[in-house]
């Protein structure tokens, strides 16, 4: 069998669900494959650890991606299971945020790590200055990795994904009548989240291709199983999950709300996501996320092809 | 105070006992079973009198000394200072003490370290630096004020130490072999000195040495020690006048007493081994 | 005994501070639940009991101060929530006969301690070595001090994850290596410093002596610097084993999270179960107690064999 | 290939020149004191460029010094700002809150034998509480800026300057204080006069610890939440978007920082404890 | 060696020197200004002899026994051990040295301490036990083996370790004033002890001290020095015969060495105030 590392974006969780269902249906076996999946978490740059040749794919979002990309690492889009973005500002309703253009003036917490940039290409493009509070400017902060911020109120708004941090705010106590959310997606500032990402060169070498085709059928085959058994999956990520700290209430939620993000897709990237997720992040203002166009170079249909 | 001291230097002995001494024991527990330091001492000390210990290496001297200044607690026995306990006379600052090693703290000068007591019981400064001046000329440092203790020759340091305990006034000064490391001009020079402040003062000295001849000059009474455990073998009144010129060392007297300690001594190191 | 009771005494007397400052910690927590719950709170809208002061919140709401005490999301848990927490963890996990489980506390604290002693073992090492270059060597001595020193003040979370490529990059597999190397990095300074000072601690005159009989480098090691030294040396052991557990932990972040004390403390806080956070320091402070308690016994024993009262 | 010869070469003639340094007469001056540390740090740098030149390393793994040298160039404002958020604001506050409170309380706690015998282990137990752990709840505590990070430096300080002191306060010899006691001195004197300048040489030596642990604390403290500014935030989104140059040329930031802040307290020890066997030689 | 040791003891003084200072010169460098320890002292020392240095305190004795045996380096003059220079002398373990402070390893019994010195020269096992229990008999402490440094008095550390000096057999034994903490006895019974060592073995005996009579008492060669800077100002070689019982003491001859010795302390005295 061929060995395959896969390097995940963050820990265990329902989010990756389609890999693991993979790996314990034994999909990727039926492949010829030996996969290891590699958690992610705070301080993991999945982008250096593929460039460090600890892995030989990776789940990343595609604006860290193609940022990694004009620093000189050839990153190339090779499969898009998730089709729409679930990223989303959660804010306090008592606050007094009823639209976008109430931002300014406040204080946001966001995510940086190179999750940033779609955040500041929204504001950019709301023309909301990210230096201050101000007429029209916005305090930012550099969110930790919970919901603590808005909770205690040292926010206004936070960020959130749909699947999970959105939920801890629920599962606080706060009812979702008190909360005003934005979703990218609405927003029309959406950028194309976890896809599978492989250095460029590698794909000179037609086994490996080879590999990766198998590699994403498989998995492709663990997401679409999971999409149609979400409460399986959970339990199955569960069960990889060797922290022993997350809970099955919350990752059967997460599943639910995962199976949303990945209906669209089968797996194969469709140029005009691409195009959409290039044009926001060109309009990032005074300080873009990429200053130029990265081109076709930065996906390929070479490996999804076999999923058609 | 000042003006019975005349009257009490005369008569010494035979005044009130100023440290007092019954059956006193000391028994150390060490890693290989106890060691009996001092054992059955009895001991009267009468105001003014200038008492030498001598005796063997390890029969108890420092140790002696030490309960006195209450920085050992007897296992036995009585012992007062001043018809107080030795630690009631110590918060009353009864003692001046001497150690057998300087004891200067190094980040003072020699000068501040003659100071530190002086501080501490509240001297004003013009008083200290008059103090600190004539003390480092009665023991010859009078240039080295300005240098830390290390800087000084192991002699130099034991007389800062000795500078510093009589640079205040305390009633009884403790000494504990303290012209051990010096040369025999200094130490005959320190000898005068230090009977003319005995002389002038009203103090009671207690005094270690290992010299017969330092032991018979300075003192009014001699105490023989013997060791393990540690016990009195011979208590000798001098029978020398107040007033001691240096030559007094040649007169049949003062050969008889240290004839006498000679034998005490021997006789100690006869238990011995 | 001796110690014991004045332990437990400056214990209690810190849990009593505890339980106090729980009250004025929890009250606004206490009171969104209260209000989400259809209770009558004073001032009755959110926003405003955020401009509040704890203490006016207190005093106009004292019915629901007590709610503070058993909050699901505490600001700052009771110690008695966390000590059933870290029971709940670990004790109950043991007696139903599952304490490897990957629910246990146990199992995480064993991960941890693991790459702690790996970590532990390298850094004395490295340290000892260091130490005795430092002291028989001038040129490292004056080159390689200042370099010690300045090590330290390069951020370890900065590092550790280059550390973790660069090993992968080298071809070391899984993530016990990359971990130990974070936690020796942390250990070897505290055992350097106390072993430089140590082996330097006899003075002039021990040294001196030992001239006198020409005796050779390592016969001044043995003979005199290294046994001067153990006092140090302990002393800076136990400053290096819970330097080493620290930075074990912190190399339990970026490593991926998977198991160990520092991904418990890392899920705890991202999923937002503060209570597990609290176990999980709790774990942490009490496998450092108990290895600085047998360094310490060690230290004794070695000390009083050596004839020097510890 | 040849990157990497001239760097060993480099390396061994730099070592002969330091050794040679050592043991000629004027090693103990200042400029050679100076000399060979820095040509040691040089050497180290050359060995680093040459072998990421040597072997191609990725410029996102680990990039050349010369790449980070530019990087910290063209990057001066960034970096000023930073080091204000995080030195001067957070680690600095915080390392004289928790100095000042844990000298206070080793004098306290040292009148009485029971409370130092309470005291000292749990303090032994609570230092070594893993910062990660700490920092997420005292940033929850005392919010995103500055304040909570000084919270953090002062929980990191405060143990080993206690420890410390504490048994600094005990290290006089038994001469030295049986000749307080022959005075009779009061607990005033004795803690002024003998204890606490022979505690110095201790409390200095926490003080060097916590130099180091002060300015890691509130580095480490920013990973859980910060403004958009400082020298943690900047390191972590650094290496999120792989800008490893910055985040080597804020690394560098805060090895000189923490050097001169060691370097400064260093300097002090030697003047205030000039009379300790260890600063005595020459 | 052993063989024309005799001889060499008999005709001391006129034999090739063991050590030779020319000039020497020494001086500290302190925070005020220079210490001139040492200052062109020439003395020549041949094989055998016993040489005392007597002189007030301070005047740089320790410091001449130390330049000898390589533990300070003279800033000027020239100074040979053995014709080579006393590093390399240093390095053939030429020295046995008894400092003036005792300087006993705390963490060492008495026993442990004196084998020290046995160990690092790799002597055997059996040869070291042999060696501890007659040197602990000779300094009387027997009994005190087993026991740790701080568990003893004074002048029962300073017998240790004049013990661990005499347990290995050095050509030249430098003594730092050995005996300064000892009572007259015990004093007496080791001067006894070390002049039949001395008679019985070849050594060279470079000896501090401050009592007249023991430096007449026990040396071939007293030299007299005077401080700040530290010169010789008289070396005396002794008349008295190799053989010297105690009552040596009460002759004229002696009388007349400790008078000369005498002057001469006085003279250097009054260079100094
Ligand atoms: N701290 C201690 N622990 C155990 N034994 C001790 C201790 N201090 C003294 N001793 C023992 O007590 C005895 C008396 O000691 P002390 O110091 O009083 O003698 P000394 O008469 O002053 O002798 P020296 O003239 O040598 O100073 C000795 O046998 C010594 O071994
Ligand atoms: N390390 C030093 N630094 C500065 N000065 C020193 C040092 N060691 C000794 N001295 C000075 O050198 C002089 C000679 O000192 P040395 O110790 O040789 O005297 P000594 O003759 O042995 O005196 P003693 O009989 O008191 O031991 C003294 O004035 C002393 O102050
Ligand atoms: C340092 C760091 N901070 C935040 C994120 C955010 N993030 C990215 S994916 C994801 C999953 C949703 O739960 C989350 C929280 C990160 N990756 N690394
Ligand atoms: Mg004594
Ligand atoms: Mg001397």
């Amino acid at each position: 069998a061929d060995d395959v590392t896969l390097q995940l974006k963050w820990v265990t969780q329902a989010q990756f669900a389609g890999y693991y269902v993979a790996l314990e249906n034994g999909y990727y076996e039926e492949a010829d494959l030996n996969v290891t999946i590699q958690p992610g978490g705070p301080d993991i740059a999945p982008t250096q650890v593929i460039a460090g040749g600890g892995a030989d794919v990776t789940v990343e979002w595609m604006p860290a991606a193609l940022a990694a990309r004009e620093k000189g690492l050839p990153l190339v889009n090779i499969a898009q299971p998730f089709k729409s973005s679930g990223m989303m500002l959660t804010c306090w309703k008592d606050a007094g945020i009823a639209t976008p253009e109430d931002l300014a003036n406040r204080t946001l917490g966001v995510w940086f790590f190179g999750n940033e940039f779609p955040f500041m290409s929204w504001m950019s493009q709301l023309g909301i200055s990210t230096d201050g509070k101000g007429e029209s400017g916005v305090e930012v902060l550099k969110q930790g990795f919970n919901v603590d911020p808005l909770l205690q109120r040292q926010a206004d708004c936070i960020s959130t994904m749909t699947y999970n941090e959105y939920w801890q705010v629920i599962d606080a106590g706060v009812s979702p009548d008190d909360l005003v959310t934005f979703k990218y997606e609405d927003q029309g500032v959406a950028t194309l989240e976890d896809g599978l990402y492989v250095l460029e060169d590698r794909l000179d070498d037609p086994a490996f291709v080879d590999k990766m085709q198998r590699f994403v059928a498989a998995s492709m085959r663990g997401w679409k199983w999971a999409e149609e058994n979400p409460d399986e999956a959970a339990m199955i990520v569960l069960e990889y999950d060797e922290t022993g700290a997350q809970t099955e209430e919350h990752q059967k939620r997460m599943m639910g709300e995962i199976a949303k993000l990945t209906a669209g897709s089968n797996g194969t990237l469709d140029p005009a996501d691409f195009a959409r997720t290039v044009a926001t992040l060109l309009a990032g203002g005074s300080d873009p996320v990429i200053t130029a166009d990265p081109g076709d170079a930065a996906w390929t249909h070479d490996v999804s092809s076999v999923l058609n | 105070m000042q003006d019975h001291a005349q009257a009490a230097v005369i008569d010494h002995g035979t005044s009130t006992p100023v440290i007092s001494a019954k059956s006193l024991d000391l028994t150390f527990q060490t890693n290989d079973g106890p060691v009996h330091a001092l054992s059955g001492i009895d001991l009267d000390i009468g105001k003014g009198e200038f008492v030498s210990f001598i005796g063997p290496s390890g029969c108890g001297k420092t140790t002696f000394l030490r309960c006195v200044a209450a920085l050992e607690t007897p296992t036995g026995g009585s012992l007062t200072v001043n018809g107080m306990s030795p630690d009631e006379s110590r918060k009353a600052r009864a003692y001046g003490y001497v150690f057998q090693a300087a004891g200067l703290y190094p980040w003072r000068t020699i000068e501040k370290n003659i100071a530190l007591p002086l501080e501490i019981m509240g001297y004003s400064k013009a008083e200290q630096a008059e103090r600190i001046v004539r003390v480092l000329d009665l023991v010859e440092l009078s240039n080295f004020g300005k240098k830390y203790p290390w800087q000084l020759s192991g002699g130099m340091q034991q007389r800062a130490s000795i500078a510093r305990a009589l640079a205040f006034d305390a009633d009884i000064l403790l000494m504990d072999e303290p012209f051990g490391a010096l040369d025999e001009i200094v130490r005959d020079h320190l000898n005068e000195q230090l009977l003319a402040l005995w002389a002038r003062t009203d103090k009671t000295i207690g005094f270690v040495t290992h010299s017969i001849p330092e032991a018979v000059y300075l003192s009014t009474k001699i105490v023989v020690m013997s060791p393990r455990p540690g016990r009195i073998t011979d208590i000798i009144d001098s029978p020398l006048p107040k007033e001691r010129p240096l030559d007094i060392r040649d007169t049949p007297e003062f050969l008889a007493v240290a004839h006498r300690v000679r034998e005490g001594l021997r006789a100690g190191h006869a238990y011995d081994d | 005994m001796r110690t014991l009771f004045p332990i437990l005494s400056v214990l209690a007397v810190l849990i009593a501070i505890w339980y106090a400052a729980v009250a004025p910690m929890n009250i606004r927590g206490a009171l969104d639940v209260a209000e989400r719950a259809g209770a009558e709170v004073v001032p009755p809208d959110a926003r405003a009991r955020f401009d509040t002061s704890v203490w006016v919140l207190m005093a106009n709401n004292p019915e629901h101060i007590a709610a503070g005490y058993s909050l699901d999301r505490p600001r700052l848990p009771t110690p008695q929530q966390v000590g059933q927490e870290l029971w709940k963890t670990t004790g109950e996990m043991a007696l139903k006969g599952r304490p490897m489980s990957k629910r246990s506390l146990i199992y995480h604290g064993w991960i941890t301690l693991q790459s702690t002693l790996w970590g532990f073992v390298l850094g004395t090492a490295l340290g000892m070595a260091g130490a005795i270059a430092i002291v028989y060597s001038r040129v490292v001595d004056m080159s390689l001090m200042p370099w010690a020193i300045i090590s330290q003040t390069v951020p370890i979370v900065a590092l550790a994850p280059m550390i973790i490529v660069l090993s992968s990059q080298v071809g070391i597999e899984g993530r016990g290596v990359p971990k130990a190397i974070i936690s020796a990095y942390l250990c070897y300074f505290p055992v350097l410093v106390g072993m430089v000072k140590g082996l330097r601690s006899p003075g002039t005159a021990q040294l001196d002596l030992l001239k006198t009989y020409s005796a050779s480098g390592l016969q001044a090691f043995l003979k005199l610097r290294l046994p001067a030294s153990m006092p140090y040396l302990f002393t800076s052991l136990k400053i290096g084993i819970a330097a080493a557990l620290v930075g074990t932990i912190v190399g339990e972040l970026p490593t991926g999270a998977i198991s160990g004390l520092g991904a418990r403390i890392l899920i705890g806080d991202q999923f937002g179960t503060p209570l597990a956070i609290w176990a999980a320091l709790a774990a942490a402070a009490i496998l450092a107690g108990l290895l600085v308690t047998l360094l310490d016994l060690l230290q004794r024993i070695t000390l009083r064999r050596m004839g020097m009262q510890a | 290939m040849s990157w990497l010869v001239f760097a060993l070469l480099f390396w061994v003639g730099a070592w002969a020149l330091n050794a040679y340094l050592a043991h000629s007469p004027w090693s103990g001056s200042v400029p050679v004191r100076v000399a060979i540390p820095v040509l040691f740090g040089v050497t180290l740098i050359v060995l680093w460029e040459g072998v990421v030149r040597g072997f191609g390393v990725s410029p996102v793994i680990l990039p050349a010094p010369t790449d980070v040298a530019r990087t910290f160039a063209a990057s001066t404002d960034i970096l000023w700002e930073d080091f204000r958020q995080t030195v001067l604001k957070g680690a600095l506050s915080g390392f004289i809150i928790g100095v000042l409170a844990a000298f206070l309380t080793a004098i306290l706690i040292d009148r009485s034998a029971f409370l130092t015998r309470g005291l000292l282990p749990i303090g032994n137990f609570v230092a070594a509480l893993p910062i990660v752990g700490i920092a997420p709840i005292l940033v929850s505590w005392f919010g995103f800026d500055w304040q909570s990070k000084a919270a953090v430096v002062v929980v990191m300080v405060f143990f080993p300057i206690l420890v410390n002191t504490v048994q600094g306060l005990r290290e006089t010899d038994a001469m030295q204080r049986d000749l307080m006691r022959t005075y009779a001195a009061g607990y005033f004197d004795t803690l002024i006069k003998l204890r606490l300048p022979a505690a110095l040489p201790f409390v200095f030596n926490g003080l060097k610890i916590a130099t180091t642990l002060a300015l890691i604390g509130a580095i480490v403290a920013e990973y859980f939440g910060s403004p958009t500014r400082g020298m943690g935030f900047r390191i972590s989104t650094g290496v999120g978007s792989l800008s490893i140059d910055l985040v080597w040329a804020e690394i560098a930031v805060a090895a000189m920082a923490g050097t001169a802040f060691y370097g400064l307290v260093a300097w002090i020890e030697k003047r205030v404890t000039f009379w300790h066997p260890s600063h005595r030689s020459n």
